[in-house]
């Protein structure tokens, strides 16, 4: 029953379900939204950051790592309680969770923990990692980031299959309910280690569709809204009294993947014509300066080994026609090409068809669920894939899923590699391993250059996330960027 | 060539029809508004004044000017040479489809009725399955399933259509084919076919015309709300129901965008319910003398 | 003289068709006495049912209206009365039943129910009462097993039957006068034959006038005190029913007799009268028999002749050139 | 070439029908049982009888536009009931057919032209120009003029309308004409043009006619030979003026004396009967006729009479006469 | 009258196997993959292999058929591909959403169109005829997304009315009727528009019949004879209508309920179909199926109710 002081914290999302909230499970948006609400790892990104060189303790109150780097011990924070009575927090959890991220089974963060030796707990509050190989970002991965969050050991034995719509976590809100296609509840954890929640209770709503959310918004049923990341949008939006826009990090890296071993796209020069056709300039004047960033190479910009020392293509439409007409196709080439129906991407492609167009290169687009979309990429359908992602902000993570021949689509190691780029693997795994920072950025930038000279794909722009919110919330920090694509919220953030 | 050539043959249709259209005058408004919305269909190459898909990103989202008449949408383009494009989508689906659902229909309703036992049984059981899926979850189904394009939309469409029309015909057929001039007909040694096609056919037409004008108004409305779901026609091919859902995102900002095709849609279909509905009083004889 | 309960005068009607407005019954006069019964003859379209809806303004509205005359009811002009006033009158003074008993009854209502509420709007009786008396009125009009009747739907009785119900309907008000338009047309010959003979008996018991509508001759022959025969909106002929039978006048009146084959004598020759009923759009000129009359002069084409009486009784009216009382004087002139 | 062109014999058709909501029962309708009667050339028979009874069912039967369930017609020594296809299609061409209701009988779709000359088509009887000759030649035998041939059936009264009813039963040049209730419809002065123009043209083609009606008067004046039906069996037949003017079946003198007379000296007698004519869906057990018989007997509610030629012309139905004869 | 409804339902069977069949057909053609949904798109082919299995998606057509068949006469439509739980709980979680709806959109239109039909048809052709009648024009044209959107922008935003997600507390009755106004009346202008179409053409008719003439003649006041006896027999045609029109509703309610995001089968269906989600997509189309002949049966029951002549018969 609602207590007459109850703060509740309505939150508007994208997508219409949950996935699953099994957080080493579900990588999509909406549930990766509200992981860091319910969920800790060992170490944490400072709130509002997602800065690696700002990782602050989390669960973990100290840590420290053996002179060859491959050994790594972490003391635990005392007393903190999991969630619902699953009790105390201990070392056993902690090598439970990350042993559950690092098993195909269990977890889809699974290949970042390949080098993991072995977890242990030498008593109830040590956890002690044993790695083959030193991995210098190790950090990285015990943060509240995927693999990295602590689950309760006994919550997901006792629960099974029921943990992905039940997860028992340590942070500052504890889920109460799930409804299918509805919401999600979450109430404070009044023993949450840093203190009880000024928010009571959080109801976190599945609104698919942009225009209700802004349309409740606005009606005041929703405090809080995943935005429309459009400039036009925000402007909007921030005119409107007593409300405030967050414009978050890191950006999703929009690039336009060429299958290089199919059709047209074979030849090279096709793929560059492509490249110069695309103008990046007028997408990011689409989306918009606050919301948008123009890329500038394959590997997200503020990813570790970003660099913009490499041959990126000029827009230049009389280039793209010589290019075409040097490769046999005077008249241009027409592609069918498949999309979703999800506007952050089907939205690009159709500005990209009309860029293309414009070089004789004709994109008969074909519009398909975002399950038949995933899929038919994934089966070679499309010659050309428009593809957004944001990974662990390491040049590694992008570089391996999309350019490693290891993860080309249509084998059975396969990741991401649509264009079954091939031009850098030496590169990329040597950087993996490579334990001299400097000659790992080195390796990385060749890679980069070597996928670009192939013409894999076209890096287009980076779209940052919005999120709206009334001026009566206050995170109780700066909102600037968050590797969970939402704010965090926890015991700083109020509700007048 | 006729055998007995009727006196002013054609000009006595057109006199019949117009005196038909003025026992209702919603019928003239319904057929004026229909003619207008299907000349800007056909004009549209020549008369809209832009590329219905050429983007121009620098304009987006303006609202109604002396260059663009009617505004903007997201991506530049210009609104009133997508709605005159759009026009010629959802006329002809609309138009094709229930022209397509009425052919396979009837056919099917007239033998039924005309047959009867085991045809009847067969035909409209098949057609009660059909019928039992609701209108627009058929048309969700096919489309999802065949992919949303214009040939598989009309497809749908049809499908939908067809079941209904069997039944508009074959109440009728049953009761002419216990009408005399049926009987004197097979008195007179004529076959099923000519009978049904010569005899039956003609005197449902009308109220098949009427039901389908009608049905037209409903298929331009599925098409609107199929694009609306998302399951309209491929981009960047302007349609109706696509431009408003597209333009739901702005609403509250840029609300032409989706006001602008609503209002043809609305047009549109209020043009065919009144044509439909004028020709129904006008043919129902019993409507008729008073 | 006896009183006259109904005096209808120079009554027009018309209706509105697509080209104006046309008088379907045209300067219509004739009188009704208590405990008499008059026959309305004539062909289809001749306006005997416009006639019987002008006197109960029943006429559908809009579209049709009174021009002139009236309708002098106990003296009382009917023609303008007050729907209010007029609806009092209706089903109590004034009955009415039709040709199509099929159709004339609610389908969905049962019989007790559609005759009681004759009773519950007119007298003010209770529901109860008035079913009741529904089923007093069924016994009286010789439906068997009545009080089951009282609550079958008029789908479940035969045509017959059903007649009957609409009689006992129309009783229910003790109307002083019954209007009957074809109520037996629909009907087998031998149903037909019941149910002249209960209205009979009825119209005897009750003391009830009755205007009759028919085309049938045998029928009038049957029913009828006094006859008048309709043309094309106009009365051509009114007599008492021998007198009509014996020595028809107009010359429509006796071409219908001979026309028409007889069950009780040979017939070698039928004399058909040439021609079609006019339309009320497309009505002649003159008299309106005229184009298929035998007897025809020319002013018979020109000018409509009045009605008159040839008889020296008075009873005896035709509306004639060539066989009226105006046909010596206008015969002379036009001569 | 024989005097009797049509003979009947045992004609029975059933209907089913399906009545009662929730739960239908089917209920057997014997519309035509078991009817037996002949037509010699040039000759108009009679048949009446209340509605309801079966003679537009016999008429449809005999021209097999409903399948018969039993018996046997004859026409001109053919056996109808066995023909195929072909032969019926042929057989249709010496026996046609006029309805009683002349708005339902004609296309309202088509021109008059178009419905005299389609069935020649149809046929492959003559070339355009051969057809539309007969068109017109019919047209003006029935007393149409040609301009008729452009309107539609709307445009006409119901007298016109009878008569291009009767030139399309014309077409084929017929032997036979069932004509069922072909002047009911009609207002009394059309009724006589009809009547008269239809005797007209048997004189002129030697016409056979099949007449039904439930007009006696009609009946009497139109044909030689007459059969009552009640309730699916004929119960009296023979020429027409015994039978009307001394009827021997009870029903046969109840129907003749319901008929009324255009005099009024006369018709002040008609007869009174109560009762009503049963429901073809349960035809009482023995004589249908004995509820509302005034001269049942009691072998008249269990036995139904066979019929008992009283002389050589005339046959009638009834326990009254077998007695006698027994 | 028991063994007439079981029979009709009995009758409905064959109906439902071909609706199924049909439904499963079509389902199977589509591209996606249920499995993808459920992990993600950085999963890989062996754990997307595995979870198939688990679906029971790598078993043959033909037996997934008939395993789904036979599950569906039992009752037990099988469990949602993604949530897991059974798809009867799934769709009876909202079906009292859809309820709500559906039946407060059909009592708008009859409340509503019955009385303003019979006003057209007894003032036939007057200004109050015109008027009602143009706006029934109107109200049948609005595509229903297009009207919710209206509602929404006029009584949410500008009046601050009703909210614009309508997802109500089911035992909250006050929250209950508060988010089911714009929806229903959405959905029941449409109503509104047909009925009183039906009811002006039927009354009519039935205006027109002879008994309505009789009923006159025996001087029954008017009111009598517009209500006992014309619109008691006009009802007739009308129950046929909201019948024959309950398709377009639910075509309706499904639009009505994805611009209301308010719970219930046509945002089901759409979920389940955008989500490859098999077993719910046949779950609901069969719950569709379902109650389509169960509407079909009450208007035939209907029937018996204001027609004596089938009741009695
Ligand atoms: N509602 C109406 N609108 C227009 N004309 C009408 C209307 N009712 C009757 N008429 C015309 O008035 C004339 C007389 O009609 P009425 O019904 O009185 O004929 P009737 O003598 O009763 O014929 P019947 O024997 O066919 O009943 C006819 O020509 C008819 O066309
Ligand atoms: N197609 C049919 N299906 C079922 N019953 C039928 C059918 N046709 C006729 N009947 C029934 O058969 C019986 C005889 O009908 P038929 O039409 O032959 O009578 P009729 O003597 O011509 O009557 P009327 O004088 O009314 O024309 C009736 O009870 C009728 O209800
Ligand atoms: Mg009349
Ligand atoms: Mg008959």
């Amino acid at each position: 029953s609602p207590s007459f002081a109850e703060v509740v914290l309505k939150i508007g999302t994208l997508s219409n379900d949950a996935n699953q909230l099994d957080p080493h499970v579900s990588t999509k948006s909406q549930d990766k939204i509200l992981f860091p609400w319910v969920f800790n790892g060992l170490v944490r990104f400072a709130p509002g950051s997602a800065d690696l060189s700002k990782i602050e303790a989390d669960l973990a109150e100290s840590w420290k790592s053996s002179a060859d780097g491959l050994t790594w011990t972490f003391r635990l924070r005392k007393g903190v309680q999991f969630h619902s009575g699953y009790g105390e927090l201990t070392a056993d959890d902690v090598v439970f969770s990350l042993n559950r991220a690092s098993k195909k089974e269990t977890s889809t963060a699974y290949k970042g923990y390949a080098d993991f030796a072995s977890v242990s707990a030498p008593d109830k509050y040590t956890v002690k990692i044993v790695l083959t190989k030193p991995i210098p970002s190790l950090l990285g991965m015990v943060t509240n980031y995927h693999g990295g969050y602590i689950v309760s050991k006994k919550a997901v034995e006792k629960l099974g299959d029921n943990f992905k719509t039940n997860p028992i976590g340590t942070g500052p809100f504890a889920f109460s309910e799930y409804q299918s296609k509805r919401q999600v509840t979450l109430v404070a954890n009044k023993d949450y280690f840093r203190g009880a929640p000024k928010i009571d209770k959080i109801i976190y709503r599945y609104l698919p569709d942009e225009a209700s959310r802004e349309l409740a918004f606005k009606n005041g049923e929703l405090d809080l809204i995943y935005g429309t990341r459009e400039q036009r949008w925000v402007e909007r939006i921030r005119k409107d009294k007593g409300v405030k826009v967050d414009i978050i990090g890191l950006g999703e890296l929009r690039t336009l993947h060429m299958n290089i071993t199919k059709g047209p796209l074979k030849d090279i020069r096709v793929r560059q014509a492509i490249s110069h056709a695309v103008n990046r300039d007028e997408m990011v004047a689409f989306v918009g300066q606050d919301v948008a960033q123009r890329s500038i190479s394959v590997v997200p910009l503020g990813y570790l080994g970003n660099t913009s020392d490499v041959p990126l293509y000029k827009h230049d439409l009389a280039k793209a026609k010589a290019l075409l007409k040097e490769a046999g196709y005077p008249d241009g080439v027409t592609l069918k090409v498949i999309i979703t129906k999800v506007a952050s991407l089907r939205v690009p492609m159709e500005i990209l068809q009309a860029q293309l167009r414009k070089a004789g290169i004709i994109l008969d687009l074909e519009v398909v669920e975002h399950s038949a979309f995933h899929k038919l990429i994934r089966q070679d359908a499309s010659p050309l894939v428009l593809y957004g992602a944001a990974r662990f902000p390491v040049a590694d993570s992008y570089l391996t899923q999309f350019y490693l021949s290891d993860s080309t689509v249509g084998t059975p190691t396969a990741i991401t590699n649509f264009s079954h780029c091939d031009a850098a693997d030496a590169e990329i795994t040597a950087a993996r391993s490579e334990a001299d920072q400097t000659k790992q950025l080195a390796l990385w930038k060749t890679a980069q250059q070597k996928v670009l000279t192939q013409t894999c794909s076209v890096p287009i722009f980076e779209q940052l996330i919005v999120w709206a919110r009334t001026t009566k919330l206050d995170y109780g920090f700066e909102m600037k960027n968050s590797l969970s694509n939402g704010p965090i919220l926890n015991e700083m953030t109020t509700l007048k | 060539m006729s055998l007995f050539p009727k006196a002013g043959g054609l000009r006595r249709t057109i006199r019949d029809t117009i005196r038909v259209f003025n026992r209702n005058k919603t019928s003239w408004a319904g057929l004026v508004l229909l003619l207008f919305m299907v000349s800007l269909a056909v004009l549209a190459p020549w008369i809209s004044p832009y590329d219905p898909i050429d983007q121009n990103i620098l304009e987006r989202l303006s609202p109604a000017s002396a260059e663009h008449l009617l505004g903007t949408d997201h991506f530049g383009r210009d609104i009133l040479s997508r709605i005159l494009w759009g026009a010629r989508i959802s006329l002809s689906v609309g138009t094709i489809s229930v022209l397509m659902g009425m052919a396979v229909g009837t056919v099917l309703g007239i033998l039924a009725g005309y047959k009867g036992k085991y045809w009847d049984y067969m035909i409209m059981g098949v057609m009660d399955v059909f019928m039992a899926i609701p209108t627009l979850l058929m048309g969700l189904m096919v489309v999802a399933v065949l992919g949303p394009n214009l040939v598989n939309l009309t497809i749908a469409i049809a499908l939908t259509v067809a079941p209904r029309f069997a039944r508009i015909a074959r109440a009728p057929t049953i009761s002419i084919k216990n009408r005399d001039f049926v009987e004197a007909g097979r008195a007179m040694g004529f076959s099923d076919l000519r009978i049904m096609a010569g005899h039956i056919f003609p005197n449902i037409l009308g109220e098949l015309i009427v039901m389908g004008s009608l049905w037209i108004a409903t298929a331009v409305r599925i098409e609107a709300s199929l694009s609306f779901i998302g399951l309209g026609v491929k981009p960047p091919t302007p349609t109706w129901g696509g431009m408003i859902r597209e333009g739901f995102q702005n609403i509250l900002s840029d609300p032409w965008i989706s006001i602008y095709p609503g209002i043809f849609i609305l047009i549109t279909v209020l043009a065919f319910n009144m044509l439909g509905d004028g020709l129904r009083d006008a043919i129902d004889p019993k409507l008729r003398n008073s | 003289m006896e009183e006259k309960l109904l005096v209808v005068e120079n009554l027009t009607t018309s209706f509105h068709l697509q080209n104006g407005w046309f008088s379907a019954i045209e300067d219509l006069s004739f009188t009704l006495s208590s405990n008499e019964t008059l026959a309305l003859v004539g062909e289809s379209g001749c306006g005997k049912s416009v006639t019987a809806y002008s006197i109960m303004n029943l006429l559908p509205k809009p579209g049709s209206r009174i021009d002139r005359g009236s309708v002098l009811f106990h003296g009382k002009d009917l023609v303008g009365l007050p729907e209010a006033e007029m609806r009092s009158l209706r089903g109590s003074k004034l009955a009415m039943i039709f040709q199509e008993p099929m159709t004339s009854l609610n389908p969905a209502l049962t019989v007790g129910q559609q005759i009681a509420e004759v009773l519950y709007y007119h007298n003010g009786t209770s529901k109860k009462e008035a079913l009741k008396g529904a089923l007093e009125l069924l016994d009286q009009v010789k439906i068997p097993a009545a009080a089951t009747r009282l609550n079958d739907y008029p789908h479940h009785l035969s045509g017959g039957m059903r007649q009957r119900v609409m009689i006992a309907m129309a009783l229910a008000g003790r109307p002083e006068i019954m209007l009957a338009d074809e109520p037996t047309t629909a009907l087998d010959v031998t149903i037909q034959a019941q149910v002249l003979a209960l209205l009979d008996d009825l119209k005897r018991e009750l003391k009830m006038s009755m205007i009759f509508i028919t085309h049938d001759m045998g029928v009038v022959a049957r029913v009828a005190d006094r006859v008048a025969v309709m043309y094309g909106g106009y009365l051509a002929e009114v007599a008492p029913v021998e007198n009509l039978f014996a020595n028809p006048v107009h010359p429509y009146t006796e071409a219908l007799l001979k026309s028409v084959p007889r069950l009780d004598r040979d017939i070698n020759d039928l004399n058909p009268i040439p021609g079609l009923v006019p339309s009320i759009d497309r009505m002649p000129k003159g008299c309106r028999f005229a184009e298929r009359c035998e007897h025809k002069i020319d002013v018979c084409e020109q000018q409509m002749p009045d009605l008159t009486s040839i008889s020296d009784a008075g009873n005896h009216s035709v509306r004639c050139w060539v066989r009226g009382a105006q046909a010596t004087s206008n015969g002379e002139s036009q001569a | 070439m024989s005097k009797e062109l049509l003979k009947v014999e045992g004609l029975q058709t059933f209907f089913t029908i399906k009545k009662g909501f929730p739960n239908p029962v089917t209920h057997t309708v014997r519309a035509v049982d078991e009817i037996s009667f002949h037509i010699n050339r040039g000759e108009s028979f009679g048949l009446v009888g209340e509605s309801g009874c079966g003679k537009s069912t016999a008429g449809r039967s005999i021209l097999r536009l409903v399948e018969p369930h039993g018996g046997q017609v004859h026409l001109s020594g053919q056996d109808v009931l066995a023909m195929d296809k072909d032969q019926l299609r042929e057989m249709r061409r010496k026996m046609q057919i006029i309805f009683q209701d002349p708005y339902s009988a004609l296309n309202p779709r088509q021109t008059i032209g178009k419905i005299l000359a389609e069935p020649l088509h149809v046929h492959r009887l003559g070339t355009k120009g051969e057809i539309r000759d007969r068109v017109f030649a019919l047209l003006k035998e029935v007393g149409l003029p040609p301009e008729a041939a452009n309107k539609y059936p709307h445009e006409f009264s119901g007298g016109q309308k009878q008569r291009v009813g009767i030139a399309r039963a014309l077409l084929f040049e017929p032997e036979l004409i069932i004509a069922d209730e072909p002047v009911s419809a009609l207002d009394v002065s059309i009724q006589s043009q009809v009547l008269a123009l239809m005797q007209g043209l048997q004189e002129t083609h030697n016409l056979s006619f099949l007449f039904i009606s439930h007009d006696l008067a009609v009946v009497r004046y139109f044909c030689s030979r007459v059969a009552v039906m009640y309730l699916g069996k004929i119960v009296e037949q023979g020429p027409v003026k015994q039978v009307f003017d001394e009827p021997l079946h009870p029903y046969t003198k109840v129907l003749r004396g319901a008929s009324p007379i255009p005099d009024p000296t006369l018709s002040k007698k008609m007869l009174r009967m109560e009762g009503e004519v049963p429901s073809p869906l349960d035809p009482p057990t023995g004589c249908h006729f004995h509820p509302r018989c005034p001269d049942v007997m009691e072998v008249c509610k269990n036995q139904y009479p066979s019929a008992i030629s009283v002389d050589s012309e005339r046959t009638v139905a009834c326990h009254l006469y077998s007695q006698k004869q027994g | 009258m028991l063994k007439y409804v079981l029979k009709r339902l009995a009758m409905a069977i064959p109906i439902l196997i071909a609706v199924l069949t049909l439904v499963f057909v079509i389902i199977r053609i589509v591209p996606g993959d249920p499995a993808m949904v459920v992990l993600g798109d950085q999963a890989s082919a062996e754990a997307l292999a595995a979870l198939r299995t688990k679906m029971g998606l790598d078993v043959p057509l033909i037996q997934q058929y008939f395993t789904f068949l036979f599950g569906a006469f039992r009752g037990d439509l099988g469990a949602s591909l993604l949530s897991g739980r059974p798809v009867l709980s799934e769709v009876m979680t909202v079906l009292p959403y859809t309820i709500d709806l559906t039946i407060a959109g059909v009592v708008i239109g009859i409340v509503f169109g019955v009385p303003l039909g019979v006003l057209t048809a007894v003032y036939r052709n007057s200004v109050t005829d015109y008027i009602i009648r143009v706006f029934s024009l109107f109200g049948l044209s609005f595509p229903a997304f297009y009207s919710a959107i209206l509602l929404i922008l006029i009584f949410s935003i500008q009046f601050n009315l009703f909210p614009v997600i309508s997802d109500p507390d089911l035992s909250n009755y006050g929250e209950r009727m508060n988010h089911l106004v714009l929806p229903a009346v959405n959905l029941g202008l449409i109503m509104v528009a047909y009925i009183t179409r039906s009811t002006r053409s039927s009354m009519l008719e039935v205006l027109r019949e002879d008994y309505v003439r009789t009923a006159k003649a025996k001087g029954v006041p008017r009111f009598v004879v517009i209500t006992r006896h014309a619109l008691k027999n006009a009802l007739i045609p009308i129950v046929t209508v909201i019948g024959l029109y309950l398709g377009v509703l639910i075509g309706n309610s499904v639009l009505t309920e994805i611009v209301f995001n308010r719970p219930g089968l046509g945002k089901l269906i759409l979920d389940a179909l955008s989500e490859r989600d098999y077993t719910l997509l046949q779950g609901v189309m069969v719950i569709y199926a379902f109650i389509i002949v169960i509407v079909n049966l009450i208007t035939d029951l209907t029937y018996g109710f204001v027609d004596p002549r089938v009741k009695h018969q």
